[in-house]
């Protein structure tokens, strides 16, 4: 039987070492070997968004990364969005704005969504709703998915 | 009525409260931002292992033999099962709260006993130390199959001749068991005047025929499930589920234990709308741990979801209506077959009570048909029926407006069921919003709004949902420092904790902060029913007012004998006992509770009921859409959505519930259906191809809540979880009929049978 | 008396009779009432001391969890429907 | 999933090596996004998964405007649309690269990957038939230069033997008045399999077509190169009538399959369709190009 594979990457901030095998996935590793269970999964390819991560500075569905091409790179997960006990405005607007209901897809989507803000602060409602296009969302209809990224990049521009 | 809780004088929704109608952000939303919230996948316990379940490659077949012996074999695994586990439930029933159901059909659903009548059903399963062994163990069972002709639509199933799916199914014809073995379980009637001399009457008769595709709940969530069979006999599981005490009570009666032995605790849950009521994972994972000896965990993949669980049915409808010129309906017939998929209940008495209710007909018949096909045992979807009797109903009623020249919302109007009026099932209607909620529709400025350009049209459609009562528990613990905690037992999958509590500080007087609800498990709180049937708010929320009557009540007395004053001189308003006998004494709520065990003990409030009163909910419409005429496809331009909410608790919650509805039902009307091959193999598993909407296909749903104060309820709050999902695929289709001139009978309105329409329409053969 | 509303299913059990006027105070109490004058509607209605699980009482428009033990009033309509219960 | 190995080499010959040692039981992981669908699927095994993202000629985006521009088989979508040398000489690249898949899938999934899965449906692919693309190869008996219309040889197979590489594509630099552009039809707005797609780039010569070229999407078992509905294009006139024949010969090139995304009939009158509206959109872009 093959070898597991020792794995340094960088998590939430944080140099984390583990051990996985090269078939199982990042989301895999970071629910099951690493404990952060915020990270959902709901199709296992790549069509919910449920498991969105910041890899790199981009935004991936971990479902479709191996855990072991984590290697030397930087991944934020939605525990990972606050500081500390300080909510992201992201976190503190879907709140306010009921932006969830069953929350299964909330962290996927607060992860991309804080991607968006952070490379544009005033995103017209299209590239909202292009951007977070693959992440579905079953309980809300996204209006006030939508309306809270918008609420978000306003807090963030006054903050500013 | 005898039960207090019905009170036909109480409040009506102009009156305003200080907690209820408020906007607080809910309890568990801090850890549902930040990824602390435990759903059913995030459990772990000591020793965990990983099942998987092996399901069947057929869609009607008879199993020969089931050869488990390579797996058992394989080092990774720890334990298999298979339908021989489970003991013969023979002609057993269990009564789980929505009617008798026969045991041996939900038993041998969970693993297939015998025969397997669809592709997807349950046949064994394995755990193992890992999630990859377990399902590399499954490829080890041998299972010999003798293949059988799959009957995949009703119309194909109820044919003479018809490939049976039980060998022991018989029609029950209008309330009579018969023996004639077939695949309609059961024909109904409901019939009110006279149906012949209503057409007789009309000056104007319609009548179509609709199909709309088996669809599926879509909730982001997989079904899961962790059980653990303790060496003392006692079963633990937490799951996802919308019922815990359904499922305890389906897993005690398929696994022969007494209820007592078996604790379910529900875990947070990613969505429902009705998929999650059924067991499906949950006996087999209990067994497994039987046999391992090991806490085992069964996550569902996307393909088992889809192909394993209940979507709800696909139907073929006929309705025929007859109206005079004056516009006044006289008669209306339905014939409704529904797809129960493998095993009986499809959704179709729901549908016959929802069909013409928006409606006041004097002479009407309506005929059901409980039909098995080979495809997953079908389940609650959000209003089940309605959304496809209400897709053949308003065609009819849309059109005939448009044939007498008048305008649809207008004859709707004409007609709309109100207080008094008998629905064709029976029963007349107490105090409804259908009248309120179609002239929000009609004054509503999106109705008058003009809408310019080719290809462009407007629709309009309203539905119909009765919704649930059932029985709920509730405790309430007063705390030293004036705060409390509530306890009750309904899965909280749209923010209901929160909602609950409002309605019990409410009473108390108290700021929603100084609630703490939760939601427990099977041994700590009484009997709850299901998250379903729009219920819990109505239902739990009443539940919370009583218990938190309860404790004032016991306060009350605290304080008289504080005062040394009589009980009855003692009055309670905003959070503050007041006694004016003589001299008058005030204690606030956070005054009195720190004396509470100095004055007799801590004080728990408690209440449970199963309250009558349930209001039904109207919901409606408008839609403006464009098409593509050369693609056939269906843009939406703009959506508002109306609804009677009675008195909306959380209106942010209530707005949620109008938006996400709508969204399944424009999901459901123009892409959602399972595509099946000729062998009943759904081609489509995956989120990719079974295509929900994203982001990107819907515009904002501007919505527009109704309050028509719910005389059953203290505060007129009516459920509003379901009757969302009825309009949009009838609204839909009134629109893209306004738009490009055709009718569209059948689900879902895709660019391709939009196409089909538009090519026939104009006469092009290719 | 309370008119109680026959469904068609069991209108050749009351020779076809739709609507049928009943004395009593209780649901239980009209059901028995109805079995005198028309045998065999209390087998089809009842399940030893309860309604047929499949079933559930409308007293004035109102679905009533009480069943049997359900009030009724001197000018009361009694339905017998299909007992179910939604999903959402 | 099945046990496998993992290689993260970092140089083509390395991974040439990998390759060609392993043969069929070896597999390339670039954006995964196909790959680790189809494994964990069964739909295709391995034994070993080399990942070619550290390979420096994998992962660059090169241009020159007299050579033209290479995009590294690795270079996920996302760098390709955001590149100013692409965004300003290849708009009918960028509408590809930023509509495979969504937000996340660009943040992986690479024009090289969609071309090897050689998938019917590949949206890339006729895109890059369009533009005139190939791939270049390496392999234990070295380069070799594949134009990309024949690159596909039935659904999931490409002409790659054992042990070959691709690392590269190159679009020749964009002649002047020139345009392209790549359009599908799917049923939703998003994270969705063309029903039908149409890649198309003209040359305009004062009021004429020059030359044109058209390819089609998932309506044949591999992408679909139409060189006819170009040649008939080439010479003529740019009006409704040129195009509309070209559409027409499109229609007819197809040979598509009845499946859930959509009927045969549906499917041609789409390549009627989209090759008609793909032609209006290059030929503007064409005459804003000198």
């Amino acid at each position: 039987m093959p070898r597991k594979v020792q794995v340094q990457t960088k998590l939430n901030g944080e140099q984390v070492e583990f051990l996985c095998e090269p078939r199982q996935s990042l989301l895999e590793v970071l629910r099951d070997e690493l404990g952060l269970t915020g990270t959902k999964e709901g199709c296992n390819d790549g069509n919910c968004g449920a498991c969105t991560v910041m890899f790199d500075g981009r935004i991936v569905t971990s479902c479709l990364v191996l855990a072991v091409e984590a290697e030397g790179k930087e991944i934020t997960t939605v525990e990972g969005i606050a500081a500390g006990n300080e909510l992201h405005p992201i976190q503190q607007c879907f709140l306010e704005g009921a932006a969830l209901q069953c929350g299964v897809c909330t962290p996927g989507i607060l992860v991309a969504a804080k991607a968006l803000l952070d490379q544009d602060s005033n995103p017209s409602e299209e590239k909202i709703r292009f951007w977070l296009a693959n992440n579905l969302c079953r309980c809300t209809g996204y209006d006030k998915i939508v309306r809270s990224v918008q609420a978000a990049a306003e807090k963030m521009q006054e903050a500013r | 009525m005898s039960d207090q809780s019905y009170e036909p004088s109480m409040v009506l929704a102009t009156k305003t409260f200080d907690v209820v109608g408020t906007r607080p952000v809910r309890h568990d939303g801090a850890d549902k931002v930040t990824g602390r919230a435990i759903y059913g996948a995030d459990v772990t316990l000591p020793g965990l292992i990983h099942g998987a379940v092996l399901r069947s490659p057929h869609a009607h077949a008879r199993i020969k033999s089931i050869d488990t012996s390579k797996a058992e074999a394989h080092p990774q695994v720890r334990a298999v099962v298979t339908s021989a586990d489970i003991a013969d439930a023979g002609d057993k029933t269990v009564d789980l709260g929505e009617g008798l159901t026969r045991l041996a059909f939900i038993r041998n659903n969970v693993l297939a006993r015998a025969k397997v009548l669809y592709r997807g059903h349950a046949v064994a399963a394995v755990a193992a130390a890992s999630v990859h062994d377990a399902l590399e163990a499954l490829n080890l069972i041998e299972v010999e199959y003798e293949p059988l002709p799959p009957v995949l639509t009703a119309p194909e199933a109820m044919k003479e001749g018809a490939s049976l799916l039980h060998d022991d199914l018989t029609t029950t014809e209008l309330g009579k068991p018969t023996d004639k073995l077939s695949n309609v379980a059961s024909h109904f009637r409901h019939e009110k005047g006279d149906i012949e001399k209503g057409f007789a009457d009309a000056d104007l008769i319609l009548e179509k025929e609709f199909d709309t595709s088996t669809v599926h709940q879509g909730y982001i969530e997989p079904h899961n499930t962790t059980a653990l069979w303790n060496n003392d006999g006692r079963i633990q599981i937490w799951t996802s589920t919308q019922g815990p005490f359904t499922i305890r009570d389906t897993t005690a009666a398929i696994l022969e234990k007494p209820v007592s032995q078996v604790r379910v605790t529900p875990t947070e849950i990613g969505g429902g709308f009705g998929g999650k009521i059924p067991v499906y994972i949950d006996p087999v994972a209990a067994l497994l741990s039987k046999k391992s000896g090991h806490p085992v965990k069964i996550v569902m993949s996307r393909a088992d979801v889809l192909e394993g669980t209940g979507p709800t049915p696909g139907s073929h409808i006929k309705v025929k209506m007859g109206v005079k010129n004056d516009g006044t309906m006289v008669a209306a017939q339905a014939s409704l077959a529904y797809e129960a998929g493998a095993f009986p209940g499809a959704m179709v008495i729901p549908a016959s009570m929802c069909v013409f209710a928006a409606y006041d007909i004097p002479n009407v018949m309506i005929d059901g048909y409980d039909v098995v096909v080979n495809k997953p045992s079908t389940a609650a979807y959000r209003a089940p029926g309605a959304t496809n009797a209400a897709f053949a109903t308003e065609n009819i009623v849309s059109a005939m407006a448009e044939k007498l020249g008048v305008d649809p919302l207008d004859l709707r109007l004409n007609n709309a069921s109100k207080k008094g009026t008998r629905r064709a099932d029976g029963p007349k209607f107490p105090r409804i919003g259908c009248v309120e909620v179609l002239e929000a529709m009609k004054s509503h400025p999106h109705y008058s709004a003009p809408l310019e350009g080719p290809n462009r049209g407007r629709g309009v459609a309203i539905g119909f949902w009765f919704n649930a009562g059932l029985p709920s528990a509730c405790n309430i613990a007063v705390n030293a420092d004036g705060s409390i905690t509530l306890v009750e037992g309904s899965p909280d999958i749209g923010g209901t904790r929160t909602s609950i509590a409002m309605q019990a500080a409410e009473v108390l007087g108290l700021p929603i902060e100084n609630v703490s609800p939760s939601v427990v498990d099977t041994d700590s709180v009484g009997y709850t029913a299901v998250t379903g049937g729009s219920r819990v708010t109505f239902a739990t929320g009443l539940a919370a007012i009583r218990a938190a009557r309860d404790v004032r009540d016991q306060m009350i007395k605290r304080a008289a004998r504080i005062w040394g004053v009589d009980a009855d001189t003692v009055e309670f308003e905003k959070g503050v006992f007041i006694s004016r006998n003589g001299t008058e004494n005030r204690m606030t709520f956070a005054e009195l509770a720190p004396q509470l065990a100095a004055t007799g003990g801590p004080i728990v409030g408690r209440a449970g009921v199963n309250p009558p009163g349930v209001g039904g909910s109207f919901a409606g419409n408008i839609v403006d859409v464009e098409i593509d005429p050369e693609t056939g496809k269906v843009t939406i331009l703009r959506f508002t959505a109306f609804q009677d909410a009675g008195k909306a608790i959380h209106p942010s919650y209530v707005e949620g519930q109008m938006q996400g509805g709508s969204a399944q039902g424009i999901g459901w009307a123009l892409n959602e259906e399972y595509f099946m091959n000729p062998d009943g193999k759904m081609m489509n598993s995956s989120l990719l191809d079974y295509r929900m909407p994203t982001s990107l296909d819907l515009p904002m749903i501007d919505t527009c809540i109704i309050e028509v104060a719910n005389p059953g309820h203290p505060f007129g709050a009516r459920g509003v979880g379901e009757a969302n999902i009825i309009p949009p695929p009838a609204a839909l289709a009134h629109a893209i009929h306004n738009a490009v001139d055709i009718d569209m009978r059948r689900l879902p309105m895709n660019p391709v049978a939009v196409m089909e329409a538009i090519w026939q329409k104009n006469g092009v053969t290719d | 008396m309370a008119t109680v509303f026959i469904p068609g299913s069991m209108r050749d059990l009351t020779g076809g009779q739709a609507e049928i006027e009943v004395h009593g105070s209780t649901v239980r109490d009209i059901v028995d009432e109805l079995d005198v004058a028309h045998p065999g509607v209390k087998d089809w209605l009842v399940d030893g001391n309860r309604l047929k699980p499949s079933l559930s009482v409308a007293v004035d428009g109102v679905v009533s969890p009480l069943g049997l033990l359900q009030d009724v009033e001197g000018d009361s309509e009694v339905h017998f429907v299909a007992a179910i219960a939604g999903g959402c | 999933m099945q046990w496998f190995e993992y290689a993260r080499p970092e140089s083509v010959d390395e991974a040439v090596r990998l390759l060609s040692e392993h043969g069929e039981k070896a597999r390339v992981l670039a954006g995964g996004t196909d790959v680790l669908v189809q494994l964990r699927g069964g739909f295709r095994s391995a034994d070993w998964v080399v990942d070619i993202k550290e390979i420096p000629e994998l992962n660059g985006i090169a241009w020159d405007d007299s050579s033209g521009l290479t995009i590294g088989a690795a270079v996920p979508c996302y760098r390709v649309y955001e590149n100013e040398d692409v965004k300003k000489h290849y708009p009918g690249l960028v509408d590809v690269a930023s509509l495979i898949g969504g937000t996340q899938i660009q943040g992986r999934a690479s024009l090289g990957g969609n071309l090897c899965n050689a998938a019917p449906s590949a949206d890339a692919v006729p895109a890059m038939i369009a533009l005139e693309a190939s791939g270049r190869v390496v392999g234990p008996d070295g380069a070799r230069t594949i134009a990309v219309e024949d690159f596909c040889i039935a659904p999931g197979k490409n002409v790659l033997k054992p042990g070959e590489l691709l690392v590269s594509l190159h679009f020749p630099a964009p002649k002047p008045h020139s345009g392209a552009h790549y359009i599908r039809f799917i049923p939703r707005n998003e994270m969705d399999i063309a029903v039908a797609g149409a890649g198309v780039s003209v040359v305009l010569d004062n009021g004429n077509f020059a030359s044109a070229r058209v390819a089609l999407a998932s309506v044949a078992p591999t992408p679909l190169f139409v060189k006819e509905a170009g040649e008939a294009l080439a010479g003529q006139p740019v009006n409704d009538e040129s195009i509309q024949r070209a559409a027409e010969i499109a229609k007819q090139a197809a040979k598509p399959i009845d499946d859930m995304r959509g009927t045969k009939r549906y499917r041609k009158h789409l390549c009627e369709v989209l090759t008609r509206r793909a032609l209006h959109i290059a030929v503007e872009r064409a005459r804003g190009n000198n």
